[in-house]
């Protein structure tokens, strides 16, 4: 029974005062906007630089002159090892192919040659949860200790650099994500707070007629989650139709699409944005009501 | 009902109020009488804790106000009703609500409320002001609504700053009679007016504060 | 005369009304705040992009047999032409040295040739401003029209997928930059119209002692100017410590950071951002003020 | 100096004034009395331009207010100086600030301003709280503040609503004192009131409104 009465008075007291109202929503639902924006161009480069991740492969070099039996073997043995995703058998001849496609103007040179130099190889593809240096020494160790198979290497200099960068890129995305909630909380707090000032009168009058603390609270914490909800969906909507705008405006220019699909948040993410803006709304509310009730 | 003992207020330098000792026992009407700037105001303030006495001590109902919590304090002022001086009146709610809230925070139910506040309306002559806000009314209207909204919730002390300053003789009349019904029914009331008129009239017991001090406890002039 | 009493009646109002203010500064600085953190990170990116930029390079490929005089001449031609940074000469012999070294394994490959195969090249760099496709392309014309250079060419599929990826991230840029600044300019309108809302009955006040509206206004634009420097000043300093701490903390890890160096706002964007606070700042006055001075 | 014709005035449904007409003549020292409700502020607020008429003509020293530009009326304000029911002080300015209000619209000079603001300070009995703020001042000091602020600028024309629904009898006669100075100096008054004892005290031009209408015009009741 108490509830309804809460619920009854937070929503006369929103219709009482469209205008606060209005400004606060509108100003969850800005501040969520921007927070959006920055997950949904998070998200999209996490998912662009995780697809390089795919790219990371080790290749074993096979002695020479091993035959198809033995190939066929040591495929399968690989393939059971921990972390392997894909094992690709290249032999010394498709080696020479790709090398000299590879080497576009300068692959005059290898006409020159009496026999093929390259060794055959299995380039071998890991799982995606495999992709920390560490796991991948080990691997490639493991690889190595196999029979005719001399050497196993990977891009160790390109994938440290790369790998330092996607914990370099995650950290600075953390800290902007943390930054920017701290931001939206204060920002957000602050404007209720003036609809409190706006209301000081208000809260005191309630308190001299006797009313509790928690009887003038509730109300407020009922109107900041409902603001938090529906700033959240208006700064959903809002992004939306801006993603729209930048989809079809980027499917005009030259970039190739296939390779850099941009995706709109996931229904997990629309609905944290949502329930982040409720948890602010009512924050806010909290910090806010501390300041104007006083004993 | 309401002792004091000794009490005084100031506001930094200035003293409000200045050693009122006072015993006012339940039931009484009682007018606090006083020129402007007296000390009249602040000495409603103090009974309702809107503020908190420099020194001394002041009973009510048996409580004392200088050692009450804050969580107890709500409930207290449940028994009290206030007539502002300045009405205190929540703009951006109606009639209505306004004067439903003493009822809502004791979580009577709706029915209740809506018998009460059509009645005390009435009362006051405003039934057909229920659904204006109080920036829309006279100023006389909203010095009524103000008085509803104190007696709704038939409290047991009254406490009533200048209860007609803005009103004719005939509402004044009519609202003095509403104060008197709930006196009648048992309450104590307590009239703060600078009106000499007023006063003379009726044969209760009259306080007369001048710059802070009581000057005088009977009644003539 | 008058505008010192504008001034007067814009510090006392901040005087009395310091709650409204301190909130109205704090909104602007931390709105500034996110703007400034974009523009910092903006800046820096597109630097290390532009960096990047510097590796353009046109190879032009010499006949065989030409000697030094001949090649002494063409270089000083190549450096003569509009747009040429640097001419550098890569003989046959040392061609073949880089191409060892860049196949690694493969390197011996190379061991069996009996001459080298690969011809001598200038690799010439262009100046900075020199960089989009067209020029470049009319360069490599020009260039290829000279005698004893067969052809000259660059990575073109890299070239113009970079210099897509490069429009398309200043695009990006400016669409956030901008959407930032509209929804700064929506948030700090919002807090000023609160602000004013909790003033209402002081312009009723002043509009009912015969105040014009222009003697009303001019103080809160005054206000407007002063919020918004005193909120870029604010948001320039925590973006400082903000960023000294994050500098800290990455040269802790192993980034490469002679490669990346990070680089605080210049002196022009750091005004930038307290005169776009200033401009933000008397703006939203402008546009909240409209609402509560009526006639 | 203050003409009506035939002036209406409807809040909705709600009939505030009906079919005033008035001539008001330069000098004028005039009261408007009546009951709560009957619709005195309301026809203040028609002459400051506070709500436009719905219905009639009004003529303030020659210039017709339901055809006055917004650039003009500030001008037109600058002559007539109010004393609201609910004060208007600015609450976040001090006792000082509010006073100097007309003023400063008007560019006077800082000194002028000091003098001026003080002797009317003096006038009302407060110059001890020129730099109090009005929620510090009781009921009775800030009416007084909001009769200091409309007199300060010697305006034509002064407007007092409920001048002394605050005051007890002796600043009531102040302040009426203050306003009979400024009618000796030429100033057209008209005072707002449901206090019978002030209308009955004096031989001036009574308006009686009641329910929106004007009643009589005569001094007696
Ligand atoms: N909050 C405050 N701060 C400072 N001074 C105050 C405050 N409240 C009241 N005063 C001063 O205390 C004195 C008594 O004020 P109070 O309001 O009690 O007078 P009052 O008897 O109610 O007068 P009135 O009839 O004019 O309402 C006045 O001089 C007033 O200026
Ligand atoms: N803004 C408004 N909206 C709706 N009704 C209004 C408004 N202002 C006044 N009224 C109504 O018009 C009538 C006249 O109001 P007015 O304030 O003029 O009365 P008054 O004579 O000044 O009374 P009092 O002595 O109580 O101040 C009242 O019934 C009031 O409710
Ligand atoms: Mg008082
Ligand atoms: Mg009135």
């Amino acid at each position: 029974m108490r509830i309804s009465v809460f619920f009854k008075r937070a929503l006369q007291d929103i219709r009482n005062n469209r205008f606060l109202h209005v400004i606060t929503v509108g100003t969850i639902g800005l501040v969520l906007l921007i927070w959006a924006t920055f997950i949904i161009i998070f998200a999209n480069v996490n998912y662009l630089v995780g697809s390089w991740q795919e790219d990371i492969r080790i290749v074993a070099y096979v002695v020479k002159g091993v035959d198809q039996e033995r190939i066929d073997l040591l495929q399968k043995q690989l393939r059971g090892f921990y972390g392997v995703n894909e094992v690709v058998f290249v032999s010394a001849d498709e080696a020479l192919l790709r090398l000299r496609s590879q080497m576009r103007h300068q692959g005059g040179v290898l006409d020159g040659l009496r026999e093929n130099p390259l060794p055959a190889s299995f380039e071998i593809s890991l799982n995606p949860f495999f992709h920390d240096q560490k796991s991948i020494n080990g691997l490639v160790d493991r690889i190595r200790e196999l029979k005719d198979i001399p050497d196993a290497q990977y891009g160790q200099a390109w994938l440290n650099r790369f790998l330092v960068f996607l914990s370099f890129f995650k950290m600075a995305g953390f800290i902007l994500g943390g930054l920017l909630l701290f931001i939206a909380i204060f920002i957000i707090s602050n404007t209720i707070k003036l609809t409190l000032y706006a209301k000081r009168e208000e809260l005191e009058i309630m308190q001299l007629v006797g009313a509790t603390k928690l009887f003038i609270k509730i109300p407020f914490y009922i109107q900041g989650l409902l603001q938090g909800l529906l700033g959240g969906l208006v700064s959903l909507g809002i992004l939306y139709v801006l993603f729209s705008v930048f989809v079809s405006r980027i499917s005009l220019t030259e970039l190739p699409l296939t390779y850099f699909h941009v995706r709109f948040l996931s229904k997990d993410l629309m609905a944290m944005v949502v329930v982040l803006g409720m948890l602010v709304g009512w924050f806010g509310s909290c910090l806010s009501l501390k300041k104007f009730l006083k004993v | 009902m309401i002792r004091t003992f000794h009490v005084y207020k100031s506001y930094g330098a200035r003293n409000a109020l200045e050693d009122i000792s006072l015993h006012i026992q339940k039931g009484e009407f009682i007018f606090v009488h006083g020129p402007s700037g007296a000390g009249k105001t602040t000495l409603l303030k103090l009974l309702y804790l809107g503020e908190r006495a420099t020194k001394g001590q002041i009973l009510i109902d048996g409580v004392n106000l200088q050692r009450i919590t804050s969580k107890r304090l709500p409930f207290l002022r449940r028994k009290i009703g206030v007539v502002f001086q300045d009405f205190k009146l929540i703009d951006t709610q109606t009639v209505f609500q306004n004067i439903a809230l003493p009822l809502e925070v004791t979580a009577h139910d709706k029915k209740y409320i809506r018998k009460k506040v059509s009645y005390v309306l009435r009362m006051v002559g405003l039934e057909n002001r229920t659904n204006s806000f109080p920036p829309y009314l006279s100023g006389g209207e909203q010095q009524r609504i103000a008085i509803a909204r104190a007696v709704v919730n038939e409290p047991m002390i009254l406490l009533a700053d200048e209860p007609t300053g803005n009103l004719d003789a005939g509402s004044s009349q009519i609202v003095l009679n509403l104060l008197r019904q709930l006196h009648i029914r048992g309450a104590t009331v307590l009239i703060a007016t600078h009106d000499r008129e007023l006063v003379s009239q009726s044969n209760d017991r009259v306080i007369f504060l001048n710059k802070g001090r009581i000057k005088k406890m009977k009644i003539d002039d």
